[in-house]
């Protein structure tokens, strides 16, 4: 076999698993590449002899693709899939090749090839681990000027998107019996096993087929069929079963509490985008009654000189491109291994018809058949070698290789020409998720690595994510972890030939022949982290291997350590001389492979972030063009503009309508909660802290709340509908926590009151008709009822009809005029709000929004809960001193109002200001003192909490909470204004009306 | 201690940085320490590194349970304002801000204060009414804030959707310039060192298992897990850790102890110039030196002390974030974490003495205490010195939850209507 | 429904439509109903059984559908019954009759909630984008109903049959939320109505 | 996201729920019979125990009810949840 197409000169002719039928041409930097459908993008440049695709975050070296798979640091890309669909950092080992791709190399200027932030490179023997701490710090303004842009212009890798995400994610919550996370031999045997009992089973792998290595094992053979036939075969049974879901593409990468994993499956990104309804991603949540993790091992590379060239790559890698995409990463392949799994990719390579040399650092005596059986395929075979360091620039060009003997003492050097290098130094058990799992790896002696411990959570691992390297072995665990998890039991041996060759010897840094501080030998290739740096900051004292972590940057890049992270703690555990399981690992976190935010989000975007609640009347407000605000997850109408109004104009208007006329308001929003059982008095009683119990059926009053540390929590209107009922309203904002508020003491502290709540909010709209003329207004509509004041009454509730529908019609003034709240059922709101509106007209009726409310309560003095008090207020304080009821022995919040600072005399109170200026309205939230020329820091005595422009009044008016502030009545004090202060006059909280007598309205007229 | 600067670095550099020492030593506990800080987070060694500064105080121990920064210190998304309402915080945290602006002089360690202003945004009429009156407030204290529109805000920070059309459109925000980030392992090793070179013993690997008591109660010594240590003056800062230390000295404390996660972005290069905060729809967003967006999620509701938390917290957050922010959609998350925090019933810290003689306690700092960092070490130094408390921790007693004087800065911000 | 002889209309939050089972999902909102809140403690419901013809003698989530009518309970002593609009009244006093001399709290919620039928083959995928329990018929046969959530909104789910329908309640200012998500969800899915 | 165990309905997301925190701090009778350090104790003060932990779980979401849990603070394991009223299942063994 030797690589044919021209236009692909480092394909093969035959073999691998894409599809020659489908070409695909994406763009690398400007250039086309060709490639075939099933390609990576990394195997499709390989296979056009592209190596140089990117820049080293710090040093920005020219880098190449190192692996295969999900733990390539070097070859990052930015990917754009069109307009809106580009963003940075991505693997090009799993992106998958399509047409139209746009792809690009990341972090160098102006171009990859000629890269001027490469002076860093030059730099490199100053700008090492932790340098920025050492200096930069001076002159100190030359830090925020000069020195930090200056970092942060070089590091940062790709360019952030810029443009609003065009594509649509989505979630789907999930459960299981088995989750079999990763599809190699191990998790398909897994599969297979649990499949049996006929429970669900799903089996997710990132990658874009189900198989793991068995898609590039072309050479073992299990139970007499070859490992691709095996696959088929195996994937063909489960596919035929209904209770198996099988993802691919789909990595799991988060191993959450109590068995909940996160998981992202990619769905549009390998067709052309754009072309079907799916959404780009869909975020899993699984809920799994046991999960295996069959999630294989990482490849280590080898830590010597210059071991970053681009071309300089993972052994298995080379065996991955060749088998799988049917590429040649070259013509000339050194193979670097401290292990006997390099020997197959090698003879893999020979078999391809590549030139190789293998060269292990173990001693001959180390290598077993191994290196006999490589010789016999006619490959030279070094053993006992150490690397020194590698030649080439933007590829590598040589191995430099010198024979070394027990003592490291090192021979004379020889460079072996190549143009790639297959590096092994072991494998890595992908134990994240296990360890996300919180169980704890430990620390294997014979395969140097650290292995799934004790479970702590419903699972198991099985494979080479467990240490089992042997494909039998991997198989029959896998087989029997499956069996296990799905409640069977039941163990299969797999008949695998030829025997996995496996086996190594852990090698930390290659002895080298120059000043070992000197070499540059890299272990995070992304981070340019080089094992010098991990000695550098245990020789400084960071020994804890999170603070080397810490320090040199180490397994902190987008790779999070994948291929680095043993070395490093192997330097570590050398330069302490404390064994690897005293320096312990870094803590796995998710995600295991970085997620988009998209994926995350899911469908919470534009009008599904949050919820947008609207009453049955936003439709009317809208058609009269009201200007909305938002109040918790609400929409409320804050005015009705009319041509060429501002919010001021419009605001006056609808105020002065509702004093002199009428005016029309959605108050639905306001929670509603109806109280019900013989012991409802009672509850009202301790939750308030009024009295209730006097209170007759048919009328209402105002409540007040308070929590239990004494500060006031919520208020509304309360009516009583018969001796066992109560309507209570609360505040907007208020009404789900206040239920839950009583909820909580009526079911944990008075379970034996017989009292039952049901949230009656949105059953019930709220159309408040409020000035003089309403009574006229409603007076046509309603059935059932007399209206008359001594019928009813300011602060009564009356049950009957209204438009020939059922209402609880209250009578009350938020606004200080005769004012009704009519409740009807929601469906019928709009219907009886147009029909009090058609009914209003010859009155002028005006609807008003929350902003004119706010105006009217205010020159009432009424308070708006969360605006005039914040959680720090009192009732005394709040001037509601009155609303506690003395005879009562307690109830909720009563004894927190006797502790010592609660009845302070510097207490902020609640009072009006009159501004000097009449026309002057404070800013809410102004802060108030006694003298403005008082030196800064200045003693502050209050703030404002509620301003308007009155144009009942006919000046502005305030309230605030001022310290004391009922003792300074008549006071002169200074409220803060953009640019200064205003002079403010304390005067008691009620502008309007200021005995209330308006609540009569057009009864005292009459 | 060898001064760090370019030319010493420089030199390094000419024999491959063989020579550097440790930056603080790892000696064994001593038998008796005048003063024993519990907890090697950036409070702990800053408290000694001021003692041993201003008060002379040199033969100190801290002792830590794991590794100094492994707590809160290290695993915070290193904001700093000082913009709070109240006169008590407002004094500590600008106490501490001033430090801040010359720590990196003042450790000869680049600590990496980064005054790239906080921009608190607001959503609503009452976030309108809440941010103004800590602008007010804030210029009365001589604290730097500002009241920008909302064209203002997004030319200060211009990957800000300022759409009225967002769910939650952007009213206004306060901005103050002086706030910002610093880099937070930095801030532990420089107390770290500068501790050291004065004597302090840092003592790491080191859990304090319980107390001993002498006359009165009062307290005479640690068990730790390396032996007993004999003092007569303990100051705990142990963050999410405070209530079990506390009730090794057979005291209650109100805390609860929640994890807070927070999350990183892939590296980029420099897109996002400042810190944005959003109470209203619970997002906070600042870009590191090395180029990831560092997202301050929220915590669990359940007290834990499992340094992990829940998809969904971080999910919410990054709702956020992207509703913020939509171009970041197609940003990943490279990885998550989370911190235990100390909260107290009014969110506001405790720094005093306790009802154990002996024994101080700094806590509570809750998801909010790395920007307290040098203030809260040095007050917290002079509290622990001098017996009383400086002014600027004299109304964080543990005593104002039994009189009732809270500092409640979340309560201010009441949620209206 | 327009105004009729002075008697106000009736205005559902989301247009009726009538459920589609052949597409792969549909949804649709549904008509008007009769619905009350019925708190009982639980062992005043094993006394009674029924009342106003709604059983009480389901488990805790568990729905018990007879004729029009749906008795959901959702909690030991909470009760979602559901009914033909036009016998509210007939229902309500019904239902207070067969219960009195008891302790009980019955709250008229017609107008309160908005309903969603979500149906076909693909319901359940549709459905567990946004809510976390398991719908599979082992986890939720048929005969189930419970709160829950549904993305950030509130929900009462109930599956009153053996076919792949669900019924989604929820408060009526939630509908368009609701019902935007459940639409969202089900655009992979192919036609829908 | 945990998942939580309602004594009415089963495991549940923890989503459903919300946590009430420390349980079996019964409110006193008579406040008023409080001084002020024993009603900030009962006000403020928490055992926040690292290790089994007692606490309130509303069903919010769900049937609505409140109920009282076991979970190790540190696994995040539950081992029992009961409904309000009832004893804690591991009395006499708390604070171990
Ligand atoms: C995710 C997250 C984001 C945050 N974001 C911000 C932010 O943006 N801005 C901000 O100002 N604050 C933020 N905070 C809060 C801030 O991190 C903390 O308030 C601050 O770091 C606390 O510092 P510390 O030194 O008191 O605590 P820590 O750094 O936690 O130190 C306490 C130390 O005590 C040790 N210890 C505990 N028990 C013992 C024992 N028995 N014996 C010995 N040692 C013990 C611990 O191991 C720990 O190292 C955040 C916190 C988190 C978790
Ligand atoms: N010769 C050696 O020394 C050696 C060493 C290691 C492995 N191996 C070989 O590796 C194989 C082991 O089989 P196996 O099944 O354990 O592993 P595998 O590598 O064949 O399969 C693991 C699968 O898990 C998937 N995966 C990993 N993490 C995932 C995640 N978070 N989400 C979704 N998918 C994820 C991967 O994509 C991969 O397909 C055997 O063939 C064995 O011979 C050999
Ligand atoms: C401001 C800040 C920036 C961080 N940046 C990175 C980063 O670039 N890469 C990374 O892997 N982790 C980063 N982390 C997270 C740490 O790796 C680690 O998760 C965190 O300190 C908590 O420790 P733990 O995960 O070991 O428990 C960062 C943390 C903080 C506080
Ligand atoms: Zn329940």
């Amino acid at each position: 076999m030797a690589p044919t197409t021209v236009a692909q000169p480092y394909r093969f002719a035959k073999g691998g698993r894409i599809d020659r039928t489908r070409p695909v041409h994406f763009l690398f930097n400007g250039r086309t590449i060709a490639g075939f459908a099933g390609d990576s993008v990394a195997s499709a440049l390989l296979a056009n002899g592209v190596h140089l695709v990117g820049r080293s975050f710090k040093y920005h070296r020219p880098r190449g693709i190192l692996s295969h798979g999900v733990d390539e640091p070097n070859a990052l890309l930015d990917v754009s899939r069109g307009p809106g669909r580009r963003d940075p950092n991505n693997r090009a080992t799993m992106v998958e090749a399509t047409d139209g791709l746009v792809t690009r190399s990341q972090n160098h200027w102006p171009s990859l090839k000629r890269d001027i932030w490469a002076v860093n490179d030059l730099l490199a023997p100053i700008i090492v681990a932790g340098f920025y701490y050492k200096t930069f710090k001076w002159p100190r303004t030359f830090w925020h000027r000069l020195y930090e842009p200056a970092i942060r212009a070089a590091a940062g890798l790709g360019l952030a998107p810029t443009e609003d995400d065009p594509d649509r994610y989505v979630h789907r919550h999930a459960h299981c019996d088995v989750l079999v996370i990763g599809s190699g031999p191990a998790g398909l045997a897994a599969a297979l096993a649990a499949s049996g009992s006929g429970k669900r089973v799903i089996v997710a792998d990132e990658q874009a087929e189900l198989g793991g290595t068995l898609l590039h094992d072309a050479s073992s053979t299990i139970d007499g069929e070859s490992a691709e036939a095996w696959l088929a075969g195996a994937l063909a049974m489960l596919r035929a079963q209904r209770n198996v879901t099988l993802l691919p593409r789909t990595t799991a990468f988060g191993y959450y509490n109590h068995n909940h994993i996160a998981m992202v499956e990619r769905l549009v990104d390998h067709p052309a985008p754009g072309s079907t309804a799916l959404p780009r991603e869909r975020l899993w949540q699984v809920r799994a009654k046991q999960v295996v993790l069959a999630t294989g091992a990482h490849e280590r590379p080898l830590a010597f000189a210059d071991n970053d060239r681009p071309g300089i790559m993972m052994a298995e890698s080379i065996r991955v491109f060749l088998n799988r995409y049917a590429v040649a990463p070259g013509r000339r392949i050194v193979f670097a291994t401290s292990g006997a799994s390099a020997y197959q990719a090698a003879a893999d390579a020979k078999a391809a018809g590549l030139d190789v040399t293998m060269v292990d650092t173990r001693p001959e005596a180390g290598c077993g058949v191994q290196s006999a059986r490589l010789r016999a395929l006619g490959i030279e075979v070094l053993t006992g070698h150490t690397v020194l360091g590698s030649v080439g620039r933007m590829k590598v060009r040589g191995l430099i290789v010198a024979p070394r003997d027990a003592t490291d003492r090192i021979g004379s050097r020889r460079t072996i020409a190549c143009d790639a290098v297959g590096l092994s130094g072991g494998w890595t058990p992908a134990v994240h998720l296990f360890s996300q799992s919180r169980g704890k790896p430990v620390y294997r002696d014979d395969i140097d690595a650290f292995v799934p411990g004790t479970s702590v959570q419903a699972e198991r691992s099985a494979g080479a994510a467990k240490g089992t390297y042997d494909l039998a072995a991997a198989l029959a665990e896998g087989w029997r972890a499956g069996a296990e998890a799905a409640g069977l039991d039941g163990t299969r041996s797999f008949a695998v030939s030829p025997p996995t060759r496996t086996g190594f010897t852990p090698a930390r840094k290659l002895p080298t022949d120059v000043d070992a501080s000197r070499v540059r030998a890299f272990i995070d290739f992304q981070n340019d982290v080089a094992a010098k740096d991990v000695e550098l900051a245990v020789r400084e004292g960071f020994e804890s291997v999170e603070h080397v972590k810490r320090y040199t940057t180490t397994g902190m890049a987008t790779d999070q350590g994948k291929t680095s992270n043993m070395a490093a703690l192997g330097l570590v555990s050398d330069a302490l001389g404390r064994p690897v399981p005293q320096v312990g690992t870094t803590t796995f976190r998710p995600p295991y492979t970085p997620v988009s935010f998209g994926a995350i989000v899911g469908q919470a975007r534009d009008a599904l972030f949050d919820p947008i609640r609207t009453t049955p009347l936003h439709d009317w407000a809208v058609a009269q063009g009201a200007v909305f605000e938002p109040v918790g997850l609400w929409r409320r109408a804050r005015f009705f503009p009319k041509r060429g109004e501002d919010m001021h104009a419009a605001v006056a208007r609808e105020c002065r309508a509702v004093r002199s006329a009428v005016g029309i308001f959605d108050a639905s929003t306001l929670g509603k909660i109806e109280v019900v059982g013989p012991d409802a008095a009672e509850f009202m009683n301790r939750i308030y802290t009024n009295a209730w119990a006097k209170l007759e059926p048919g009328r209402c009053r105002y409540g007040l709340m308070l929590k239990e540390d004494g500060f006031i929590f919520d208020d509304g209107v309360v009516a009583r509908l018969a001796r066992d009922r109560f309507h209570v309203t609360t505040t907007t904002g208020g009404a789900a926590r206040v239920l839950a508020h009583m909820e909580d003491y009526l079911q944990t502290e008075w379970s034996n009151l017989q009292v039952y709540l049901t949230s009656v909010t949105e059953q019930w709209s709220v159309i408040a008709v409020q000035g003089p003329r309403a009574r006229a207004v409603i007076a046509p509509l309603v059935s059932g009822m007399d209206l008359s004041q001594e019928a009813f009454p300011h602060m009564a509730v009356r049950i009957g009809k209204i438009c020939g529908v059922p209402t609880r019609l209250f009578r009350v003034a938020f606004t200080g005029e005769l004012g009704y709240e009519v409740n009807v059922s929601a469906d019928h709101a709009r219907a009886v709000w147009e029909a009090v509106y058609e009914s209003g007209r010859t009155f002028g009726i005006t609807p008003y929004g929350t902003e004119a409310m706010h105006v009217l309560r205010a020159e009432r003095g009424f308070i708006v809960v969360g605006q005039d008090t914040d959680g720090t207020v009192t009732p005394e304080d709040a001037g509601l001193a009155a609303m506690i009821a003395k005879t009562k022995p307690d109830f909720v919040g009563k004894r927190s109002l006797m502790r010592p600072d609660m009845v302070a005399a510097d207490r902020k109170q609640l009072v009006g200001l009159a501004t000097q200026v009449p026309q002057l309205v404070l800013d809410e939230g102004a802060q108030i003192v006694a003298d403005p020329r008082a030196p800064i820091p200045m003693k502050m005595l209050g703030h404002v909490t509620s301003s308007y422009w009155s144009t009942a009044c006919g000046h502005s008016i305030a309230l605030a909470l001022v310290s004391g502030g009922c003792a300074r009545l008549g006071q002169t004090l200074y409220a803060t204004t953009p640019t200064g202060f205003a002079a403010v006059r304390v005067v008691e909280p009620v502008f309007f009306d200021r005995h209330g007598e308006r609540v009569n309205g057009d009864f005292a007229h009459a | 201690m060898r001064r760090f600067s370019l030319p010493t670095l420089v030199a390094g550099a000419l024999n491959a940085h063989r020579s550097w020492p440790r930056q603080w030593r790892d000696p064994e506990p001593k038998a008796y320490y005048d003063t024993v800080i519990v907890g090697g987070g950036a409070h702990g060694l800053g408290t000694a590194y001021y003692l041993a500064k201003e008060y002379g105080l040199t033969n100190v121990a801290v002792l830590e349970k794991g590794w100094i920064g492994g707590g809160n210190s290290g695993r915070n998304t290193t904001i700093i304002r000082s913009n709070y309402l109240y006169d008590e915080s407002a004094s500590l945290y600008e106490h501490a801000l001033k430090l801040w602006e010359r720590l990196s002089d003042e450790l000869n360690y680049n600590i990496m204060y980064s005054a790239r202003g906080v921009l608190m945004l607001a959503h609503t009429v009452h976030d309108v009414q809440s941010l103004k009156r800590h602008v007010y407030a804030n210029r009365l204290n001589g604290i730097d804030n500002e009241w920008l529109t909302p064209a203002e805000a997004r030319a200060f920070c211009p990957p800000l959707d300022i759409s009225a059309g967002a769910r939650y459109p952007v009213m206004g925000a306060a901005l103050q310039r002086r706030g910002g980030t610093a880099r937070h392992d930095a801030v532990v090793w420089g107390y770290a060192r500068s501790a050291d070179a004065m004597g302090v013993d840092i003592i790491q690997n080191c859990e304090v298992l319980g107390f001993t008591r002498g006359s009165g109660g009062a307290v005479s010594g640690l068990e730790t897990t390396r032996g007993t240590i004999r003092t007569r003056r303990v100051g705990v800062v142990a963050a999410g850790h405070t209530s079990v230390v506390m009730a090794r000295a057979g005291l209650r404390m109100p805390l609860e102890s929640f994890p807070l996660q927070a999350l990183v972005s892939e590296p980029v290069k420099p897109v996002f110039p400042c810190v944005v905060m959003s109470n209203a729809v619970h997002a906070y967003i600042s870009q590191s030196d090395k180029g990831e967006l560092v997202i301050g999620a929220g915590t669990d509701q359940y007290v834990s002390y499992s340094q992990q938390g829940g998809l969904h917290i971080t999910t919410h957050t990054l709702e956020a974030i992207c509703e913020l922010f939509p171009q970041f959609r197609r940003m990943k998350t490279m990885r998550s974490w989370a911190g235990i925090v100390d909260v107290t019933p009014d969110r506001s810290p405790i720094i005093g003495k306790t009802p154990v003689p002996g024994l101080y306690v700094n806590c509570g700092w809750g998801t909010g205490g790395f920007k307290a960092t040098p203030g809260s070490a040095q007050v917290f130094a002079h509290t622990l010195a001098t017996g009383e408390p400086h002014p600027v921790n004299a109304p964080f007693t543990l005593d104002r939850f039994r009189t009732g004087r809270l500092i409640d800065e979340a309560a201010a911000a009441a949620v209206a209507h | 429904m327009r105004e009729t002889l002075g008697v106000a209309w009736r205005d559902l939050v989301l247009p009726a439509k009538v459920p589609d089972l052949e597409v792969p999902t549909s949804i649709a909102a549904m008509g008007a109903c009769a619905r009350f809140s019925l708190r009982l403690p639980s062992a005043q419901a094993r006394a009674v059984d029924q009342a106003g013809g709604f059983a009480l003698s389901g488990g805790v989530n568990s729905a018990i559908t007879s004729g029009g009518s749906i008795s959901a309970r959702l909690g030991p002593d909470e009760w979602l019954l559901i009914g033909p609009e036009e016998q509210g009244d007939a229902l309500s006093q019904a239902i207070e009759v067969d219960l009195d001399g008891r302790f009980f709290s019955l709250v008229d919620v017609s107008h309160r909630n908005a309903a969603i039928a979500v149906a076909g083959r693909e319901a359940r995928a549709v459905l567990n984008a946004g809510i976390a329990l398991d719908l599979d018929d082992a986890a939720f046969p048929p005969g189930s109903a419970t709160r829950t959530l549904l993305g950030k909104a509130e929900i009462v789910l109930i599956r009153p049959g053996a076919e792949c329908v669900y019924w989604v309640e929820c408060w009526r200012s939630f509908a368009a939320y609701v019902h935007g998500f459940l639409m969202e969800a089900a655009r992979e899915f192919g036609p829908h109505r | 996201m945990l998942l939580v165990n309602c004594p009415y309905c089963g495991a549940r997301p923890e989503i459903e729920f919300r946590c009430g925190g420390e349980a079996h701090i019964a409110r006193p009778v008579q406040p008023s019979a409080l001084d002020d350090e024993a009603w900030a104790e009962h006000l403020y003060f928490r055992t926040n125990p690292k290790g089994t932990h007692a606490e309130r779980w509303l069903h919010v979401h769900g049937c609505g009810r409140w109920f009282n849990a076991l979970r190790d603070t540190v696994s995040d394991a539950f081992t029992a949840s009961y409904t309000m009223g009832e004893q804690r299942p591991d009395a006499g063994k708390e604070g171990e």
